[in-house]
């Protein structure tokens, strides 16, 4: 194939508009149909949790011991749950919790696995293998057992449990980041900046980040479902976000009772199914994000 | 190569053919099978007796203790002990035995008791009855069915302590040093004891097989295998039950509800004999004002949580106990009055002592009902003023942060939610209220030094005379319901749900599963 | 006298790309006779590879097709088949069969997870149905035939233990297993070293000598051409811009693109003078155009020091300079 | 004559696997040695694997060499450390083959160009500015391209850009490795009449790294050529291209295709195959290709050794010149 | 490697609040500190943490791992082992579904990209891979188990019922197909990349040329080039996939080293905690030897030693 868009061989002064490498990702992201729609269903989610106090009347945690188990009416749309609490404000309080907690922790994770393989990769041979021993530690140790033992350390809560999912999720980002960065190192315009001087800042935060920023991009948002998954299998098993705070987790956990499965659905179907679309949205988001990203999409 | 792969499917064909020709044989047997150890009163996975805190339900299907509760935890009766004597000292127990045979044949004699109980007292076995246990001078076994039991000093508590004292073999065990024991594997492969039913086999995790005995005194068991399954929550075995494999379990309030309706189950319900309460660190400088503790008793409206989270399965306490003998006249009713609390509480100046500053409200009882409870407090005292956060952590980091020797990090534990054994012996609540019981000596967990209620709790504890002893219990009653070293909540009932092809079927939710009379060789299935 | 081995009349291949049609290949005439060694020569983005996988019927499925044009093969058994608009099946029966096929890139070309002999063994058993043993027979004889020394161990190798000329000659015997009676080749040598490239040049003429196949040699390079190729055309922005015998075209082009090619092609011996004289290079100023923006009329017009303003007008015609040589452009006769 | 602006000597290069790999030790470069003088171009020809770049990058210490000296300007610059080496890249510059992946794909024309006046923090922001507009139009490409990015240009343009990079610093040295060989043919002379160009006008000294000797001829003065990581001839181009004196260089010149049709014959090819460095010949390390290789190319490994007319070679048979 | 593992638990370990005896106290019926006194000394938790370790790794090293201290005269190794057959059945089994449906369902969805066909199976895909695994298996038991009893509702045997293979079998048919949907999704996404990037290969186009038929291209050509990326991810997902078992496990009472981890870390029980972690370890290693013989098989390119 000789047609291809490697071989842009348009007149600079012919065309007009310049578009850096960021801007053409996102054209087409927004130009995929499943990322559109992800960004469609998330959108709403995002603004309906963050601004739900503003115009429901019910908080998340006031009780009502006279209405409990209540089915969705016009009063609660999605009912009540086992202490008469507004099903529909629980769901929006938790979704708060869970996003900040997967938002939060992919910031960290972000941190530290960039830096952690930005280190091992530019920091010579001995650096390296000895940092990547430690990355195959912490991927040797399966993450569960790891984040049962952590969390039962740093307790249930918010900050404990966005430090758990933190600290499990960058081992695969650092390896990937490093991956990227090997690669680069040996890159000409790399070798060209080392052959003008460039000292390691130099390299890491000029040529270094911005080359991995789809690789970060595209881990943040599919990490951001993970971390959800992650947040509410963590409080499936009591480990995570503790009642009475709310979060999408902790009541689906709600449907390991057989009655609240079988005679309270509303309590647990609402979350779910919010959950699996919001994870869902953010992975259609994630892919696109990757396809975006990947030069070779150009082709197409 | 294409031959090598066609031959391998048909051998796993074959193998599956092989195994399904084999489960379709019918077993003839009657089974029952039940989930014994779900739910507060079991100890799955646990085969010594010596080492149970719990379980009792069915170590108790094939050993047997010298004397059991009745059904009813009303009353102590003889077991492996035809009857018993007590004498007039206090001091002296004599026990006379029934006869029995070991489920190896061999006969039960008093030297068995004997045996026993000077295993379970020596600390070398990993006996956890060796403290308990301790006020025991001599046992003597004057002949083959006459055990004679001496105490230095008199303890209401101890035929109460003995009944959870399963007798073994001590042909089986005395060649094995007692320190090997806690870790020998004879335990859960071939132990003997001498209930109806006799071990038969372990599989790993899984489920405990017992078989009838059929020399047992009482008359051959009705079924001839009693299986006990493990389940990782009630929930699983509740999805057992109604899927039909096993035929009893205990069940989480909320579940039981909807068994109610279901004429194929029997809903079995008992009262826990557990107080719950809120402990107030005596400690931390919150809860020294007794106004303090007054208001959170009136803050919680407990007759509208027993009656929607509860479903008015449970009795509110006004001191530790519930059980109408022991409550004295004229107790204090705390009736719910949001009103009085605040006015209470500004009367104790909370604003200075605390204000809305949040407050750890510790617990151990992970259950959906317990969030639910705690919801509903939290909400509640919110309501008056005081700002708590409820923190569920499993029980030995519970036990690990208030127990905690040295000097513990008392904000950490300010407020628990928790429970305590009120019976059937009213002894069990002693220790965590007891002054001399504050850790490391005891489990006064919450450090309540209140000189008055601990002299009430000392005096019934010496109380030998039988026909003063419920009023001494009802003196500490009424000291609980004034001072408030907790503010109690109530004592909830607790639920065993049954398929009702089960027949004489007995089951009671006693604490630590017992042990109590349930006669499991009369327990039959249709 | 036989039919041609392959005849190309009025070939466009056109790609879509962003929603538009844009001919990659136009106005295409091509013929080479059994024995016959063509060049397709061109820069970066002329069409000369887009030609051949049009004759292979392997344009990209998604956005490649031929839109018109006539490509006639005449097979092993001397049978002519038109393969435009020949039935998915049908052609890949002439695949690999009655056309081998040559790539640039030895080492991406090959499969890396198979061996040397299965690779060159596979076509012999689709389309001659020759059994698994007797191909591999056949394998090892045609790895002898490409001049690999020790066939046997080496058909029993995976690619990547073989070095890049070795892995072309591999290539070379895959693509003749069936004895075709076309060969393809697309820019076979531009991956290699000149002294690895002249052996396969070398071993190129000599099958060819033996088989007589024709060849479609595809290159950039023109003194590539000038060694192996009878024939030659010179294509610019998806069309021939001149074409004709190589000793004619490269001793008297005529098309300005072809000339100034030539002369843009450092010849050994002729720098030296140059630099003494302080003359630059010769060269042909501007880009090669992109196809999606292809000015008026001749495509070479804006790089062209001879053009006029007839040439900016319309597309020329194919001029016959001569005989047997053609050119597309106006003014031929002034060159 | 005074000393050379630049001498390389002994110069060895092995690649080692690393800690946490295994493999064989790749001999990249063995024992190089040679020198180029202010204002010089020197070419240095060879086929793939016959250690250009590694001789290339090791000049500039983009590759740390085994063992050897380089002098810069009387510096031996394998020495220093880590500050004086920073300054000292700024008098050398380097020029690449692949003009896709030379240029950051993120950066803007700008931002590529001023990166090297940044990271030596020379000037302000608009001085940097004016001197990457003066590089621009030093290479012939409009200002306004300083603020596109580097996919909008064609390999040519390209191919302008990063000779336009390497100038920016205003170097002495510029190190061009293989500036044409990803270009089109009719793209290729005009790199080269650009490099010709700017060479002449700043007064650079130049290492130009071609495998195709026909390339180098016309802005070098002197042409090195390479096999298996050793200097296998050395002499000025007049002469090279005139008398080549090494078997492997006449080998060389010949494989070149020629344009006449009409000269087809009398073309001596090579026979089998390139040696890996991994496990190259013993002695002469082209005796496994040579036509006229004797048993005596095995025991030893040639000298480099000088003849007539400047020419350095490393091969024991002086009977076929 | 394992000795790191080793020590990283124990310290974390005793950083978590409570030890095992903490966990023999039911807080409801208590037992007096003397009580527990006896237990504490019995298991030396008294001595310094360094003391400890070493005395574990010293009987650890001659293959002692000590006993448990919640089940009474089960020694730890013979319990972990017990433990590794019904996970390796579980997760195998799983996986193995998985493997088959995701790369199958990859490979069509490659070669019919953006087809109807492929969206409907990619967005099948999305949702296994966006539903936690718990939910699933909640889902799974209650509908399948509890309302329409095509599968028992837990455990590796029937109870009381002798030992045979359909019984096993029938008891793990549902565990491992809930298991296998979100790896399924995951194996199937990147078997469709790994797919849509191996078609643009020049050896694929080479087989084309070859005259090869597609299916054949597909099958013989691609898809085992494409397998080398699947074959990392399904190596590095058996970590993962333990993760997703434990919920399974604890859902479905499995008898599995899960189950017997979220025990043991529940009652602290520190000798099962470590060897179970250990054995967990030791197979994650082994399973990336495997991987990387399977990629050697599957890639010549890589040798191994």
């Amino acid at each position: 194939m000789t047609i291809t868009a490697r071989d842009p061989t348009v007149d600079p002064t012919a065309a007009p508009q310049t578009k850096g490498p960021l801007r053409r990702a996102l054209d087409r992201f927004f130009e995929n149909r499943a990322a559109r729609a992800g960004l469609l269903i998330v959108v709403p989610i995002l603004l309906a949790v963050s601004t739900y106090h503003l115009w429901w009347p019910f908080s998340p945690n006031a009780i009502d011991l006279r209405a409990i188990n209540k089915g969705p009416s016009a009063i609660h749309w999605l009912g009540s749950d086992g202490v008469g609490r507004d099903v529909m404000a629980r769901l929006m309080q938790g979704g708060r919790i869970s996003l900040l907690v997967a938002v939060c922790s992919v910031a960290i994770s972000i941190v530290i696995g960039f830096l952690v393989g930005a280190v091992a990769s530019f920091g010579g041979r001995l650096v390296d293998g000895t940092v990547m021993r430690f990355v195959d530690l912490a991927m040797t140790l399966p993450p569960v057992i790891f984040l049962l033992v952590l969390a039962s350390i740093a307790g249930t809560g918010i900050a404990p449990t966005i430090l758990v999912i933190s600290l499990l999720s960058w081992p695969v980002l650092s390896r990937m980041v490093r991956a990227r960065l090997l690669e680069l190192r040996e890159r000409d315009f790399v070798v060209a900046a080392r052959g003008m001087g460039a000292g390691l800042p130099h390299l890491l935060f000029r040529h270094g980040l911005p080359n991995c920023i789809d690789i970060l991009v595209v881990y943040a948002t599919l990490q951001i479902a993970n971390a959800i998954l992650l947040e509410a299998g963590l409080s499936f098993l009591g480990l995570g976000i503790a009642p009475p705070e709310a979060s999408w987790g902790n009541m689906l956990n709600l449907a390991r009772s057989t009655v609240v499965l079988e005679q309270y659905p509303w309590q647990w179907m609402f979350p779910g199914a919010v959950l699996v679309l919001t994870v869902l949205a953010i992975n259609f988001i994630g892919d696109g994000l990757r396809d975006a990203f990947d030069p070779r999409s150009d082709l197409n | 190569m294409r031959i090598k792969t066609i031959a391998r499917h048909l051998a796993i064909t074959g193998l599956l053919l092989g195994g399904l020709a084999t489960s379709v044989q019918a077993q003839g047997a009657k089974t029952i099978t039940g989930g014994f150890d779900v739910g507060p009163g079991g100890f799955p996975k646990n085969f010594n007796p010596l080492a149970a805190t719990g379980g009792f339900t069915w170590l108790s299907t094939y050993f047997e203790p010298l004397v059991i509760y009745n059904a009813e935890l009303t009353e102590l009766e003889g077991d492996l002990a035809k009857d018993y004597t007590v004498g007039d000292d206090q001091l002296t127990y004599t026990f006379n035995l029934v006869q029995e045979t070991w489920h190896d044949g061999k006969p039960f004699t008093s030297k068995d008791v004997k045996f026993t109980l000077e295993l379970a007292r020596n600390k070398a076995s990993g006996s956890l009855f060796a403290a308990r246990l301790g006020d025991i001078a001599s046992v003597d076994a004057p002949d083959d069915r006459t055990v004679v039991v001496k105490l230095s000093k008199p303890n209401g508590s101890f035929l109460s302590i003995l009944s959870q004292v399963m007798i073994l073999p001590e042909h089986a065990l005395a060649g094995m040093p007692p320190e090997t024991l806690a870790t020998s594997t004879w335990w859960s492969t071939t132990p003997v004891g001498t209930g109806p039913f006799k071990f038969n086999r372990y599989v790993s995790d899984q489920y405990v097989e017992l078989a009838a005995d059929d020399d047992y005194r009482s008359g051959k068991p009705k079924v001839d295998v009693l299986i006990n399954r493990y389940f990782e929550s009630p929930a699983a075995a509740v999805a057992a039950l109604r899927a039909g494999e096993i035929q009893f379990t205990y069940v989480e309030p909320d579940d039981a509800v909807s068994f109610k309706s279901d004429s194929n189950f029997k809903v079995i319900e008992g009262a826990s004999y557990v107080v719950n309460y809120i402990g107030l660190n005596q400690k931390v400088e919150l809860f020294r004002d007794v106004r303090v503790r007054q208001a959170i008793m009136h803050a919680i409206d407990r007759n509208a949580i027993i009656e929607s989270l509860y479903g008015g399965a449970a009795k509110p306490a006004n001191c530790g106990y519930v059980a109408p003998h022991l409550l004295p006249e004229g107790l204090e009713p705390y009736a719910y009055d949001p009103a009085k609390a605040k006015a209470l509480l500004a009367e104790a100046g909370w604003e200075k002592i605390n204000g809305d500053k949040p407050i750890t409200l510790l617990t151990y009882y992970g259950s959906p009902q317990a969030a639910n409870v705690m919801a509903a407090i939290q909400s509640m005292l919110a309501e008056v003023g005081i700002n708590v956060v409820p923190r569920v952590v499993d029980t030995p980091t519970y036990n690990g942060i208030v127990y905690k020797e040295g000097t513990p990090d008392w904000n950490a534990f300010a407020m628990v939610y928790a429970g305590l054994q009120n019976g059937p012996n009213p002894a069990g609540i002693s220790p965590g209220l007891n002054k001399s019981q504050i850790p490391p000596a005891g489990f006064n967990t919450m450090r309540i030094e209140f000189d008055d209620l601990s002299a009430a709790l000392d005096a019934a504890l010496g109380q030998t005379d039988p026909a003063k002893i419920d009023k001494s219990w009802q003196e500490v009653c009424k000291v609980m319901n004034k001072d408030l070293p907790w503010a109690t909540l109530w004592v909830a009932n607790r639920y065993g749900v049954a398929s009702n092809k089960l027949r004489d079927f007995v089951w009671t939710p006693a604490p630590a599963g017992g042990p109590y009379a349930a006669h499991p060789e009369r327990w039959d299935i249709q | 006298m036989d039919a041609p081995i392959l005849s190309i009349s009025g070939l466009r291949a056109v790609f879509r790309i962003a929603g538009r049609d844009i001919a990659a290949v136009q106005d295409l005439d091509l013929t080479i006779g059994s024995g016959e060694t063509v060049a397709l020569v061109g820069e970066s983005g002329s069409g000369k590879s887009v030609t051949s996988l049009s004759i292979i019927g392997l344009l990209p499925k998604k956005i490649g097709h031929i839109a018109e044009g006539s490509i006639a093969l005449r097979r092993r058994d001397g049978t002519v088949t038109e393969l435009t608009g020949l039935d998915p099946e049908s052609l890949r029966k002439v695949r690999g069969n009655d056309i081998g096929m040559v790539f640039q890139e030895p080492m991406t070309s090959l499969n890396p997870v198979y061996t040397i002999g299965e690779q060159i063994a596979e076509p012999i058993r689709i389309h001659l149905g020759k059994s698994h043993r007797n191909a591999a027979a056949d394998a090892v004889r045609l790895l002898a035939q490409v001049g690999i020394p020790d066939p046997d161990r080496r058909a029993r190798q995976y690619p990547h233990e073989l070095s890049g000329g070795m892995r072309q000659r591999a290539t070379i015997a895959m693509a003749l297993s069936c004895n075709p009676t076309l060969l393809i080749a697309d820019e076979p040598t531009t991956a290699l070293d000149v002294t690895i490239q002249a052996q396969i040049l070398d071993l190129l003429a000599e099958l060819q000598a033996q088989r007589g196949m024709g060849i479609l040699f595809v290159t950039h390079n023109l003194g590539v051409v000038a060694e192996i190729a009878d024939r030659v055309a010179v294509m610019y922005a998806g069309r021939i811009v001149e074409s004709g015998p190589v000793s004619e075209v490269f001793t008297r082009p005529r098309h300005p693109y072809t000339a100034g090619l030539m002369r843009s092609v450092p010849r050994l011996g002729q720098a030296t003078s140059l630099k003494a004289a302080g003359t630059p290079l010769p060269t042909i100023a501007g880009n090669v155009p992109s196809l999606a923006l292809l000015p008026k009329g001749c495509s070479f017009a804006p790089r062209c020091a001879m053009a006029v303003d007839a040439c900016r007008a319309a597309v020329p015609p194919l001029f016959a300079a001569t005989s047997t040589q053609h050119s597309r452009c106006l003014r031929w006769k002034d060159l | 004559m005074n000393a050379p602006f630049l001498s390389v000597r002994n110069l060895t290069k092995h690649f080692a696997p690393t800690a946490f790999s295994r493999g064989p030790v790749v001999r990249a470069l063995q024992d190089i040695s040679f020198d180029i003088a202010r204002g010089q171009v020197v070419g240095l020809v060879g086929e793939s694997g016959s250690g250009k770049t590694t001789i290339g990058r090791s000049l500039l210490r983009l590759i740390e060499p085994t063992s050897g000296e380089i002098s810069f300007d009387g510096i031996d610059i394998t020495k220093l450390s880590a500050g004086p080496l920073a300054r000292q890249r700024r008098k050398m510059q380097y020029i690449f083959q692949d003009p896709f992946a030379s240029l950051s794909p993120r950066m803007t024309i700008g931002q590529i160009l001023t990166e090297g006046l940044d990271i030596q923090s020379i000037g302000n922001r608009r001085e940097r500015r004016a001197r990457a507009e003066k590089a621009l139009a030093a290479v012939e490409l409009p200002v306004d391209a300083y603020d596109r990015y580097a996919h909008e240009f064609s390999g040519g343009q390209r191919q302008r850009i990063g000779i336009a990079r390497a100038i920016t610093l205003e170097p002495e040295f510029i190190v061009a490795d293989e500036p044409v060989s990803a270009l089109d043919v009719s793209i290729q002379a005009q790199i080269v009449n650009l490099l010709r160009d700017l060479q002449v006008r700043l007064g650079l000294t130049m290492l130009f790294i071609s495998h195709d000797l026909a390339v180098v001829e016309y802005i070098c003065d002197t042409v090195i050529v390479l096999y298996l990581g050793r200097i296998m001839e050395v002499a000025p181009a007049a002469a090279l291209y005139a008398r080549p004196q090494h078997p492997y260089t006449r080998a060389l010149l010949s494989a070149i295709p020629s344009l006449d049709p009409l000269v087809k014959q009398g073309r001596q090819v090579l026979k089998g195959d390139i040696p890996s460095p991994a496990n190259p010949p013993t002695g002469c390390v082209f005796r496994t290709r040579c036509p006229v290789a004797l048993d005596a190319c095995a025991g030893i490994v040639p000298p480099l050794r000088a003849t007539s007319d400047g020419h350095l070679k490393a091969c024991i048979r002086d009977d076929i010149a | 490697m394992l000795v790191a593992l080793s020590v990283l638990i124990f310290i974390l370990l005793r950083l978590a609040p409570g030890d095992p005896i903490d966990a023999y106290i039911n807080p409801s019926s208590p037992m007096s500190a003397s009580d527990l006194e006896v237990l504490r000394d019995r298991l030396g938790l008294d001595q310094p943490l360094p003391v400890q370790y070493l005395a574990w790794l010293r009987a650890a090293l001659s293959g002692d791992f000590g006993y448990s201290i919640q089940r009474s005269g089960v020694a730890v190794l013979p319990l972990v082992m017990e433990r590794i057959g019904p996970t390796a059945l579980l997760m195998g089994t799983g996986l193995a579904i998985a493997i088959v449906l995701g790369i199958s369902a990859g490979i069509f969805s490659a070669v019919r990209r953006n087809a109807l066909p492929d969206i409907i199976l990619s967005v099948v895909a999305f949702v296994g891979i966006s539903s936690p695994a718990f939910l699933t298996a909640l889902l799974g038991l209650y509908f399948f188990s509890v309302l329409l009893r095509w599968a028992p509702s837990g455990g590796m045997q029937t109870a009381g019922a002798p030992f045979s293979v359909s019984d096993v079998l029938a008891h793990l048919v549902l565990p491992a197909c809930l298991l296998s949907i979100g790896h399924a999704a995951l194996i199937m996404r990147y078997m469709r990349a790994s797919l849509l990037e191996v078609l643009n290969q020049d050896y694929v186009r080479t087989a084309r040329a070859k005259g090869v038929r597609e299916f054949w291209v597909i099958i013989k050509h691609a898809t085992r080039n494409a397998l080398l990326p699947v074959i990392t991810l399904i190596g590095s997902t058996v970590g993962i996939a333990i993760g997703g078992a434990i919920f399974l496990e604890s859902v479905f009472n499995w008898p599995g080293m899960g189950l017997l981890l979220v025990n043991a870390v529940g009652t602290r029980d520190y000798p099962v905690i470590m060897g179970a972690t250990l054995v967990i370890g030791i197979c994650v290693i082994l399973v990336n030897l495997l991987t990387d013989i399977v990629y050697a098989v599957v890639d010549p390119r890589i040798q191994v030693s």
